[in-house]
């Protein structure tokens, strides 16, 4: 495994030029806090749903290439999706974290770069901070949540 | 001064490679490399003497234990006290929860302030939270300057409640490197409360500068074997001896009694009531034999050889744009470890970069979080050195640093 | 079955001599000699990946944490566990002490009973009364009968009252040996009180008989590494993940937090909110090289050698005029730890003169005080065997008691 | 070091042949329990002293030979003695247990045997258990007490 795996030129760009990053999202929904204390990353989601679907879109925070480039492309690749289509997703994105194959490789858009990641075990976290992040903004809206902050451990 | 190459030669992970890369290992403050002494110390007990310590009449049994009083007593002659105020416990932690559980719990209550500082590691706030509530004491922090001192200021004016019963404070901190002056703030502690007890964190001095107890006008001193050349699995609670003795014990188990009945036991006198069950007695006699091998380098030579890298490193360190240096900058008042922020970087991508160049460094929070809040970080990489260091290896740390700036321009 | 003398050849120790004999070492019951394979696998991480675990992302940092949790994956499926429920400490006393602090002192109260037994090892009783005065709970014990087992009624008197909330048992006895029907009182306590736990001393009996926690119908298990081949320094609290995520942090510091704050931390889960600062990880990693050995032999191979030397042992005992041995006489009710008395030799005296003869036993109280008592001695001599230990040496045994018993004839 | 140095025929005789060993004085004016939990040696001490010289002394316990032998010389050559000089004397055994010289060596008779016993370490505190009770008895009655019971560690 090389650097190369990790730092894909398409990771970089998303690091570099980040996609629906902001620290607002007009009438948001939902907003979660996520962290993991051990590698200093933070991430602030808000999600906009309207009729199932999602609307919008934003997450800020402070964190490695990895953890902001993942949820770049996860922001890319989920507006417009119906909620149930983006936590099968995020489930998708989770096992090719865990090696355990690439699903829906077309729908996971640039988000299969992150395979190189998995060799990683120390970054895998990173990659999944955002999509985890989704994950929670969307269950904590089904029960009629507004808001949540979790930690990763 | 010791002759580095010659050293170097007593380690052989630095021989390794690391991503076809020689190995530039910078991160002696989380732990130290092994010398083959330490090394051959270890594998000589299991291999020849291997026994329980304390037990047996048989042969083996007598050679182990005449081995690990010996390395009780040469550990205590390091730090400056008697060999009868060696506590063996499994790490610098361990020794913390002892003193929380033991003294803290049962000495100090509503009204008494155990005050700590800013810049403490994890192990050293952690113990006296979990304690403190059932106590009743009040957990106090001095604050920590812009330059990684000790605020005195805010120190003097809790001193000045003549409340403070416990001062816990490091002598060296893990991640700005300060040396704090523990005399000086134990005397503070005494004058206001003549009651009151200096605990001291050595676990990042005792490796690197010459220590003694009395020297410090402190009461105990915990330490941990893995920083200092010595194996995983051990540390120290080391003190008076008539202090240790007044606390009750903290573990129960085989080995500190005097007695056991159904109905209640007694115990041994200080350190055994302390050690219970089979202690890390391998680990024990391994870090004697570190600490002979620090005796032989010395230990003045040891901090000169660091403040050498230090003045390597500082000023090329800042020199590279973008990089900011964390806590002081005179390398008299702060030992080899180095934590910085590069702009634009997260430390965990630098890390990992420097990683494919050799450069093993530290990157997170280093167990300070109260003091990654105080600095604004969310976290910082870390470059810590010792014995075995070069200049060169400071060379390679800022070029690592360079590379990664130049991997992730845009 | 496997071969002794191929076995011996792994065990640098056992090429000794002392006193210009060879060793015969009957003494692993207080700790086990180390083969070669375990000593090299220390002196593999200390040689080549050195470094504090789970704190890096340095490759050195990478490679011991993932020794480290592959040793803890090891060690699980040993004991039948999930990798989430083997807490690392340093001994199988320090897991006692865990158990005492993050649950009996928090979990039972006054009118709740924590049931031990009469031939409980110091371990698995001094931490129980060191927390009960606090805690309010009343400690009992099981009588044991003139052949070495539990007293079946009295146990059941004391269940019968519905207030056994814990039960602490061995699954081998220490000094008789007696293999205790754990998984039989665990269902008789669990079906008396549904909130009862069971708590399982594994020290001797995890090294030498096949182990399962759910078959022995048991919560949690303490064991140490010393006695099953590994290093010191490490020690095993196994469980159900459910059960020890229930549990408050015992010891507070680095590693086991997700967050620290000044007003206070949390915590991660288990097993890692328990393991407080640098973990012995090389002494794990050795364990688990210990496990991949027992393994390799088979745990049933294991046991069938230990009986054969039983059965040999103890007719060739019983055989010497004025010994008497202690303990079940059927070798299928008991381990391989044989303690016996002989008429007016005291057990030191017996211990130093086997010594000379290259015998090492185990002289004293064997930190069971209370069962000493029972037994109406004030000390045994144990002679105990393990995978290296040939029928030879039980001859050898035989020879040096009487060798003695001839040097101290009037 | 040899065994025979641990184990002189004159220790296996008072061994054997013990001197003064009984459970009961008459007349004691002070009784002291010593034990040595470690080793498992109790040692019960009774002594009777007359115009400030010990008339006379029993021992009696259960303990290695070690202990036990040592305890019947001690009774040997301290009975009929000052109490000062009998406890310079048992200060003279512990020095020489310590491995400091063999003061008084006359008065110390059989008691001279034990010096290699200080070569096993082990057993050092078995020697000096009679000796230490014998100390303790005397300083016991001299403070005005009539029974006294301690532990060794
Ligand atoms: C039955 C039993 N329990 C507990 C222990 C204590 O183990 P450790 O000394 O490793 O804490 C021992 C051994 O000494 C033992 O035999
Ligand atoms: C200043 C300081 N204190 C305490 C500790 C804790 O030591 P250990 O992890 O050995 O318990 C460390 C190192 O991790 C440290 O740097």
């Amino acid at each position: 495994m090389s650097l190369d795996d990790l730092y894909m030129e398409i990771i970089l760009d998303h690091y570099r030029n980040p996609r629906n990053r902001s620290g607002e999202l007009e009438g948001h929904d939902v907003h979660v806090h996520h962290s993991n204390p051990l590698c200093g990353d933070e991430l602030d989601l808000r999600v906009r749903l309207r009729d199932g679907q999602i609307d919008g879109l934003a997450y800020d925070g402070d964190g490695c290439s990895i953890s902001m480039a993942s949820a770049s492309v996860m922001s890319e690749v989920v507006i417009g999706r119906k909620v149930a289509d983006a936590e099968d997703l995020a489930e998708a994105f989770r096992l090719m974290m865990h090696g355990e194959g690439v699903g829906r490789q077309e729908d996971l858009g640039d988000g299969v770069v992150f395979e190189g990641v998995a060799k990683f075990p120390v970054r895998v976290k990173c990659a999944l901070l955002g999509w985890m992040a989704l994950k929670d903004a969307l269950n904590t809206h089904s029960e009629g949540g507004q808001a949540h902050s979790v930690t990763h451990e | 001064m010791f002759d580095v190459a010659t050293v170097r030669k007593d380690f052989p992970v630095l021989e390794r490679e690391v991503h076809g890369r020689p190995l530039v290992y910078l991160d002696s403050a989380a732990t130290s490399q092994t010398p083959q002494q330490v090394i051959d110390a270890c594998t000589r007990i299991h291999a020849e003497h291997n026994s329980n310590v304390h037990r047996g009449v048989h042969a083996l049994a007598e050679e182990a234990t005449e081995a690990y009083e010996a390395a009780r007593a040469a550990i205590a002659r390091f730090v400056g006290v008697d060999a009868s105020g060696v506590v063996f416990t499994k790490n610098t932690s361990e020794a913390f929860n002892l003193v929380a559980h033991s003294y803290a719990r049962r000495r100090l209550g509503p009204g008494d302030i155990l005050l700590a500082t800013q810049m403490e590691h994890h192990s050293n706030i952690v113990p006296w939270q979990l304690v403190a509530p059932e106590a009743g004491f009040e957990l106090r922090y001095v604050p920590v300057t812009a330059e990684g001192y000790l605020d005195r200021e805010a120190f003097d004016a809790i001193v000045a409640t003549g409340r403070v019963k416990l001062l816990a404070v490091t002598a060296m901190s893990n991640v700005l490197g300060t040396l704090n002056p523990v005399a000086e703030l134990a005397g503070a502690v005494r004058a206001a409360n003549e009651d009151a007890i200096v605990v001291v964190d050595g676990a990042q001095s005792v490796p690197h500068v010459g220590t003694d107890l009395a020297a410090l006008n402190a009461d105990l001193l915990c330490f941990s074997g893995h920083k200092m050349l010595g194996p995983s699995g051990i540390g120290v609670l080391a003190g008076h001896w008539d202090l240790l003795e007044s606390m009750p014990p903290f573990l129960g188990g085989g080995e500190m009694i005097l007695d056991v009945t159904l109905e209640g036991s007694r115990f041994k006198q200080a350190p055994y009531k302390f050690e219970a069950g089979t202690p890390p007695y391998v680990e024990a006699i391994g870090l004697g034999e570190a600490v002979a091998y620090l005796e032989r380098l010395g230990m003045t030579n040891v901090r000169a050889h660091e403040v050498e890298l230090l003045e390597r490193a500082l000023p090329a360190l800042r020199g590279v744009e973008g990089v900011s240096v964390h806590g002081p900058s005179d390398p008299a008042q702060r030992g080899a470890a180095v934590s910085f922020s590069v702009e634009g970087l997260h430390p965990h991508d630098l890390g990992t970069v420097m990683d494919r160049e050799g450069v093993a460094v530290r990157a997170g929070h280093h167990c300070a979080k109260p003091l990654m809040r105080a600095l604004g970080a969310s976290a910082t990489t870390r470059a810590s050195f010792y014995v075995y260091n070069t200049l060169d290896e400071v060379d390679a740390l800022v070029d690592a640093i360079e590379a990664t700036q130049r991997f992730f321009r845009p």
